[in-house]
């Protein structure tokens, strides 16, 4: 792979995330829109939302702290992403796995929230610190199960490193690491859905409750930024979970057939479920996944 | 002798309303003078079981000048309403608040206080309810002309300038020789 | 050191139905202080009405609250005919239950959606909503109008029903009645709504009657009180339907209370669509322009979708009504009681609330 | 939080992605359009022919949505105002009250309810002239008189019965009550489209309001304006007003507002005007107008004059003032007393009627008659109310046989009480309201009638009330016959009379249907009188023959400028004799027009 | 980067702001009842991309629905001022025209086009859905042809708009910073 190719894979990573999220997001609109028995918008909706958000002539901004916000947060995601690798074999979007990435992933998914925060306590707007409150509170108990999760994975494999992972589930559909350790699977499906805003966990936005929690002040060209990020993290957590447990992908095709199958668990469930209050969430996640992950962890441990 | 006329035997020989007579089939409405709206209204709630107060309102009689406060209460088991209506100078309107026997009643005569002008003593939250930053007369009286305000603070869109009334139209284009 | 922050859950709020402020002072998210900011849709509508004769009036009235128009109408025609002795025929009072009930359904529908949207669960408004126009669809057709019906008329109703209604409005029933289900499985009986619902904004019956409270939050405290049932009006005395009550007193149990009406209302209708008479659809007044009302006073009251609602009315002999005085539910429920409710509450559960006490703002304030 | 898992609700909303197959309900609006009720209230189209600028639509909105704007190409005429509806839709509720008090039905809405428009000000516009698309669909619209606000019963008038009132010649309608008064004049909604139907212009809805406010003396101020004989204006008025009152349009003629009757109500309130009008006559100003002839137009004028401060003499022939409506209408319908009390009313003002004074060419006779030429030096102006007072002969043979007698002469004996020789049987010929009251006069002397007319009863001239109570007081009616021939028996009386019968043929140059006689269809009817009721001419005779050249009559009829004066200087005219609607409301509309014209000509002089 | 360059690039965020009008939630008066059903299953406005926004930074498109308490007013004046450079306002209903069913009530304004630039005007006393969908149209033709510069006008004349604010507001104006805060870059 020459280096210019390897710099045409570097810049690509990020687009191909970007433009999947946006598509799976307007894929969600019409899915969430036949449930509701409407048509719902074109598919590429979210793409022109976020041109449109880029083309606003005006964006407020409280200082450098707010308008770094959402930088941060987009470079956090963009940066964890490149950790995942996309594909597994083959040379392309193969991204820089190393030994511990599932650790340094993990943290890195947590960098976008935390930069947010620091751009929404600039901003002043007392929705966007109750969101953020909210938001990081919610983190506490989604990471719960998510890392009981991890670890299983981790012990199950013995290795931290995503691609190692993905070789060991290599062969066919039985030895997916999702049939491997299924308890631990669920434990984490919880935790998925909470961090991709699922309707019982979609507290910090909550319209009816904080008029759009974090991104309350943020308009223009910031709420596009926020738009991207959140697509590229939300696919990001898709390719992040099937390289863990469903045996990653070999080509794109594959990754974006794996990664809708899982996208489509997430429409379900928020198209159908109220908004959880905030220590109700902590409360539940608390409560079932964790159990759920301590049993697959026993069970881990004994075999 | 049903419940009401019952009862409005008893009223009139307790308090000695002014006006004691039934509107209509189940509702009972008697004037008293502005001391024994009180103890009419606790006689009703406690001894009487109207315990459902259903509303307070202001009538403006600008010839008799006075205000008419209405209290209208609901009996629930027996299912009949109550009215006791007591009438109070326009010009010094001034009125004791109830509020101590029902706590909504504070929303009522607030609002009364904003719209109508009438000081309720003893309250414990007289503030602008429905308007803001209103510095005309309370604008429910009766001589506060809405026309005349609007008139005066807003335009009009224009290209309704023509418009006749058609008895005086007629009056003039037939009537050629006898202008009146 | 717990800071109190001031937020205003204010007129522009996506949680808010209608537009209304309520002023929350919060310790984190629980609210410590409440205070209601209403006029914001203030029209002034008593002192419109001492400007027009009766026969102008009827058409200001029904605009008093938007999501449900036909009580007012309602109110409005019955306190004038009781003043003036008007004499109603029996077919436009059938007509008149007719409406009303039909738009008792629509404004239960509007209000499950904002009900689920409150909590978050957005396909319930979409359906709800959605239903709600195959009701404005009859209303179109036999008022002419989809919301602001202005039919109901002092002395009957301004049209009879067009041919081939009735069989129409039993379509529409059949489809409400089999829909009612599905929004028991996904909102009535959802875990995540019951959690959210169950135990929140308590009543119990003592201060409810205290407080004044009426219609769906009162009979979800347990006390039986319909004013169909106990001052029937037009020919409820006629009609069979059972009047609803649950314990509880909490957000779930005013939500059962009226998804449980929903059925009585579609019985009502049935009832109506079987035993209609001929005849009539309406007496007339006896002049337009300048009709002379009969000196007098009246207080009529009606069951809306949220509750009583009453018209204090009195009439000075000339043609313009001297006092019209509207009372409706969220007069109590959305200035005393919900600020009382509020104290304490999460900012959370502010929009679940105030839409399970069926706060409308314009009634507050006319 | 308890560990029960409550499995259903988890599971049970689940049930909701059944919908993902279906099929979504969404009405996809710009390329399906969803079907508008037939009754919908849409954008307002109205029909500029059928519209009589009423201005009903106009007064119930409360929002003053309506104006009622001029519109080039339509012109006030009777009838109509000439104003048409401009909708303002910054201001309309939709709430379809214009349509329902719309008397004729012309204002609809449609079924189109979208407007879109980036400019405020183009949400102006007449219906019916601009934005015709609109006409296409009709959404809401008043038919039946149960869906109309309007009130469309009349007042039930009580009248004597048929029976009994073919007895007597006490007053044959009632009046109204107080009550039933304000009632009736409550239904009138003060359009003022029955001005332009009245000659006289009366302000017809000002004096209604007055009786509806129950302010009687103030309505017959109003009255009094305009007309010195409100009270037979009130009693026997040919009512052109209720013949183009709007509520004709939805409920027919005889549901007109009863303008006559309440202005007869309206006198009746008082036993004499002098206290209720409380006119101060302006003081004499030394100058005298004569005028000849006591009848509508002679009376209005000496009054109005002498209000003005005019020294006003009447010169009347009969025994008693009124003209027609003391000669020729019989007192069933227009009692004496109501009559004087007229007269001493405009008596008090200072007007002096001289009685039984004739004006003669050349030197008077007797006493009572005085010479036109000496009236026209001592006097001013001279004014001619002379009425028609030659009734017109048949033509026929037989005409001077005895017992065949004209109309006038007979209703004239009636009316000052002389005695009348009339037969058993009569027939009378004519179709007009004298030949109405020269039969209902019979019929009272118990005398059997028969009434003759050329064409068919829907073209007779006569007031369709007058027609109705004939019919019910026992009259016959022979329509399309034409008398031909009177057969005297020997001793030269009246034995019989032959007619013959005649159809309508359609005149082709699209005029009056013409009755063309049918060829030998004669009948013979056994009578004792016939009498002639088809019209009087005006007797010039008492004319010096110069004066009559320079007044050149046309067919019997003094032509007169817009100021009421003839052609002769100084000589104004009026009444029966110059018009051609020759009724009493006419008549005073001539003496106003006379009125305005002698006041010029003598201030100018 | 967003100069105001007409041509290629400002017709393509044309086309981009034609396709994504965000409404703002704010039901300022009855005709917000004609919304929901407009917004939900039956009519379904998301098929032009209207989607609803929760707060003016986020909104392009400032819906009155009816007429406006002057209370209101002052709310959606600073709402209006508040949203970015691209916002449009749709007036529904005749209450924004001339006054409309309340054109003598001392607490409604009678013409909007005084206090904030509007857009395009939707007839109806409360105008249904479809209507409602044909403003929309009709405002995407607007934005389409670049005409839709409703803040521009506001900014250019705004001591017009604040001298008939102030003739409503009296001296308890709305303060200065809501309109002139320095709209970054």
């Amino acid at each position: 792979m020459s280096t210019g190719m390897r710099i045409v894979d570097i810049i690509a990573y990020p687009f191909i995330a970007f433009l999947i999220g946006m598509l799976y997001m307007g894929i969600a609109r019409n899915i969430i829109g036949r449930i509701h028995r409407r048509w719902g918008p074109p598919v590429l909706q979210n793409l022109i939302d976020v041109f449109k958000l880029y083309r606003k002539r005006e964006a407020g901004s409280h200082g450098v702290m707010f308008h770094l916000g959402p930088i941060i947060m987009v470079t956090g995601v963009v940066t964890c992403l490149y950790f995942i690798p996309m594909l597994s074999d083959g040379r392309w979007l193969k991204g820089f796995s190393f030994d511990g990435d599932l650790i340094l992933v993990t943290y890195l998914m947590v960098l976008g929230a935390l930069g947010m925060a620091l751009g929404v306590g600039q901003g002043g707007v007392p929705f966007g610190v109750m969101g953020v409150t909210r938001g990081l509170t919610r983190l506490i108990g989604l990471e719960i199960p998510y890392f009981i999760a991890i670890i299983v994975l981790m012990a199950h494999y013995n290795t931290a490193s995503i691609n190692k992972i993905i070789e060991l589930q290599a062969g066919g559909l039985s030895n997916w690491a999702m049939f491997k350790v299924p308890l631990a699977f669920i434990a984490s499906l919880f935790s998925f859905w909470g961090m991709m805003g699922a309707s019982p966990f979609d507290i910090p936005g909550a319209p009816q409750e904080v008029a759009s929690g974090p991104a309350t002040e943020f308009g223009g060209k910031y709420l596009a930024l926020m738009m991207s990020s959140r697509g590229i993290f939300g696919f990001l957590k898709l390719t992040l979970w099937v390289d863990l447990f469903m045996g990653g992908a070999a080509n794109l095709l594959i990754l974006v057939g794996k990664t809708f199958v899982l996208f489509v668990t997430v429409l379900f469930v928020t198209s159908v479920y109220s908004r959880f209050k905030v220590e109700q969430a902590v409360d539940f996640m608390w409560r079932y996944p964790t159990i759920i992950g301590l049993i697959a962890l026993v069970i881990e441990m004994v075999r | 002798m049903s419940y009401l006329e019952e009862l409005k035997v008893k009223i009139e020989n307790m308090f000695s309303p002014e006006k004691c007579y039934f509107p209509k089939e189940n509702l009972l409405s008697f004037l008293v003078s502005n001391s024994e709206v009180r103890g009419a209204l606790s006689y009703l709630k406690d001894v009487e079981g109207f315990k459902h107060f259903v509303m307070l309102s202001c009538v403006d009689w600008l010839e008799e000048g006075k205000f008419e406060l209405v209290y209208i209460v609901w009996h629930p088991e027996k299912k009949v309403n109550a009215m006791v209506k007591t009438k109070i100078d326009r010009e010094k309107a001034e009125f004791q608040s109830l509020h101590d026997m029902w706590r909504q009643i504070c929303t009522y005569e607030r609002e009364i206080w904003e719209m109508f002008g009438v000081n309720f003593i003893g309250h414990p939250r007289l503030e602008p309810f429905i308007l803001e930053d209103w510095k005309d007369m309370p604008p429910m009286r009766r001589d506060f002309d809405t026309l005349h305000y609007v008139n005066e603070h807003y335009e009009w869109r224009e290209g309704r300038e023509e418009s006749y009334k058609p008895r005086d139209y007629i009056g003039e284009a037939f009537d050629e020789w006898r202008k009146k | 050191m717990s800071k109190v922050v001031k937020i205003f859950h204010g007129p522009q709020h996506p949680g808010i139905t209608g537009n209304m402020s309520v002023e929350l002072d919060l310790i984190g998210e629980t609210i410590v202080k409440a205070r209601t900011h209403v006029g914001y849709l203030h029209r002034a509508f008593e002192k419109l009405v001492e400007r027009r004769t009766a026969m102008q009036a009827f058409t200001i009235v029904c605009r008093i609250c938007v999501p449900e128009p036909d009580p007012n109408e309602e109110n409005f025609a019955r306190a004038i005919e009781e003043i003036t002795g008007l004499e109603v025929p029996e077919r436009a009072k059938w007509i008149r239950v007719l409406v009303l009930e039909l738009s008792r359904l629509a404004a239960y529908h509007l209000w499950m959606g904002g009900q689920a949207g409150s909590t978050g669960l957005y396909t319930v408004p979409q359906w709800s909503v959605g239903y709600r126009d195959y009701i404005l669809d009859l209303f179109e057709e036999l008022t002419g109008g989809r919301v602001y019906h202005m039919y109901i008329i002092p002395g009957g109703v301004r049209r009879d029903l067009p041919d081939g209604f009735l069989d129409r409005v039993s379509d529409v029933m059949d489809l409400i009645e089999s829909k009612l289900p599905e929004f028991d499985r996904l909102f009535f009986d959802n875990a995540v709504f019951k959690k959210r619902a169950i135990g929140t904004a308590v009543i119990d019956p003592e201060t409810a009657i205290e407080r004044g409270v009426v219609g769906p939050p009162l009979r979800a405290c347990g006390i039986a009180s319909d004013v169909r049932r106990d001052d029937p009006y037009e020919i409820y005395d006629k009609l069979d339907f059972d009047v609803i009550t649950e314990k509880g007193g909490d957000v779930y149990a005013r939500a059962l209370v009226r998804r449980r009406e929903m059925e009585q209302s579609i019985k009502i209708i049935r009832q109506i669509i079987k035993y209609i008479p001929d005849g009539p659809y309406r007496t007339k007044i006896p002049y337009p322009m300048n009709w002379k009302l009969k000196a007098g006073e009246t207080y009529v009251k009606t069951e809306s979708a949220r509750g009583e609602f009453g018209y204090y009315m009195v009439t000075d002999g000339s043609e313009y009504i001297r006092r019209m005085n509207v009372r409706g539910p969220a007069y109590v429920h959305g200035v005393s009681l919900l600020e009382d409710m509020l104290e304490g509450a999460q900012l959370a559960d502010v929009a679940m609330i105030m839409n399970s006490l069926g706060t409308c703002p314009p009634e507050i304030e006319r | 939080m308890g560990w029960g898992i409550d499995l259903k609700g988890i599971v049970s909303p689940f049930t909701a992605l059944k919908y993902l197959g279906k099929h979504p309900h969404t009405v996809r609006y710009p390329y399906e359009k969803k079907k508008t009720a037939k009754r919908y209230r849409g954008f307002h189209i109205n029909d500029l022919e059928k519209c009589v600028g009423c201005g009903n639509c106009a007064k119930i909105c409360m929002n003053e949505t309506i104006d009622m704007v001029k519109v080039e190409g339509i012109e006030p005429k009777t009838g109509d105002s000439g104003l048409r509806p401009k909708v303002d839709y910054g201001r309309c509720c939709w709430c379809a009250l214009c349509v329902d008090v719309c008397p004729t039905g012309s204002l609809k809405l449609s079924t189109d309810y979208v407007y879109v428009d980036e400019d405020p000000n183009s949400f102006l516009y007449i219906p019916g002239l601009e934005r015709k698309e609109y006409e296409k669909n009709v959404g809401w619209t008043c038919e039946t008189d149960l869906d109309s606000l309007l009130d469309l019963e009349r007042v039930e008038m009580k009248i004597m019965p048929p029976d009994e009132r073919v007895k007597t010649f006490a007053e044959a309608v009632y009046g109204y009550t107080v009550e039933e008064a304000k009632r009736e004049a409550e239904r009138c909604t003060g359009c003022g489209v029955c001005i332009s139907a009245c000659p006289d212009r009366m302000h017809i809805p000002d004096y209604i309001k007055a009786i509806r406010d129950g302010q009687f003396d103030e309505s017959v101020r109003i009255i009094y304006d305009n007309n010195p004989l409100p009270e037979m204006c009130g009693k026997v008025c040919t009512r052109r007003c209720e013949f183009n009152c709007i509520m004709t349009h939805r409920a027919g003629k005889e549901n007109a507002i009863a303008i006559r009757w309440l202005k007869r109500f309206a006198c009746e309130q008082f036993e004499s005007y002098e206290e209720v009008l409380n006119l101060q006559p302006q003081p004499l100003n030394g100058k005298k107008v004569a005028i000849v002839g006591g009848g509508p137009s002679g009376l209005t004028v000496a009054y109005y004059l002498r209000l003005k401060g005019y020294e006003t003499v009447v010169f009347e022939e009969m025994p008693k003032a009124g003209g027609m409506t003391m000669a020729g209408i019989p007192k069933y319908r227009f009692p004496i007393p109501s009559l004087d009390k007229q007269l001493n009313h405009i008596k008090s003002v200072g007007v002096e009627i001289r009685e039984n004074t004739k004006v003669v060419k050349g030197e008077p006779k007797s006493n009572n008659e005085v010479s036109f030429e000496k009236l026209k030096e001592e006097f001013d102006a001279v004014f001619l109310g002379i009425g028609l007072t030659q009734p017109m002969k048949l033509g026929v043979e037989g005409e001077d046989l005895e017992g065949s007698i004209q109309a006038l002469p007979l209703l004239k004996a009636v009316n000052f009480g002389e005695k009348i020789n009339v037969g058993q049987k009569a027939v009378v010929i004519g179709g007009g309201n004298v030949a109405m009251d020269c039969v209902r006069v019979l019929r009272r002397f118990g005398v059997d009638v028969t009434l003759s007319y050329r064409r068919r009863e829907v073209d007779m001239p006569a007031d369709n009330e007058e027609i109705h109570e004939a019919k019910e007081e026992g009259v016959v009616f022979r329509t399309q016959t034409i008398p031909v021939e009177i057969i005297g028996d020997e001793n030269g009386k009246v034995k019989a009379i032959k007619i013959q019968r005649a159809e309508m043929v359609p005149d082709p140059k699209g005029g009056r249907p013409r009755p063309v006689p049918i060829e030998g269809a004669y009948e013979v009817w056994e009578c004792d009188n016939v009498i002639a009721a088809i019209g009087q001419k005006a007797d010039y005779s008492f004319l010096p023959d110069d004066i009559v050249e320079k007044l050149d009559l046309q067919w019997g009829k003094i032509p007169v400028n817009e100021r009421g004066m003839t052609k002769v200087e100084g000589i104004f005219a009026g009444g029966d004799a110059v018009n051609w609607t020759a009724d009493a409301i006419s008549a005073i509309a001539d003496g106003l027009k006379a009125v305005k014209g002698i006041d010029e000509y003598l201030s100018g002089k | 980067m967003c100069t105001d360059n007409p041509g290629v690039w400002e017709y393509i965020a044309n086309w981009a702001r034609k396709h994504s009008i965000w409404v703002l939630a704010y039901g300022t008066g009855c005709g917000a009842i004609e919304m929901p059903p407009t917004m939900t299953s039956r009519y379904d406005a998301e098929r032009f991309g209207l989607r609803g926004a929760a707060t003016p930074r986020q909104a392009d498109l400032l819906i009155i629905s009816g007429y406006l308490a002057t209370k209101t007013l002052k709310r959606v004046i600073r709402t209006y001022e508040q949203m970015y450079d691209p916002k449009y306002v749709l007036a529904l209903g005749s209450c924004t025209i001339n006054g409309g069913m309340y054109w003598d009530s001392y607490n409604t304004i009678k013409k909007l086009d005084l206090y904030i630039p509007v857009d395009v005007y939707v007839a109806g006393c409360m105008p249904r859905p479809e209507a409602i969908i044909e403003g929309i149209i009709a405002l995407q033709k607007r934005i389409e042809e670049g005409r839709a510069e409703g803040a521009k006008k506001y900014r250019e004349n705004i001591e017009w708009y604040k001298k008939n604010q102030r003739e409503v507001f009296g001296d308890e104006m709305l303060p200065d910073y809501t309109w002139n805060f320095e709209g970054g870059i």
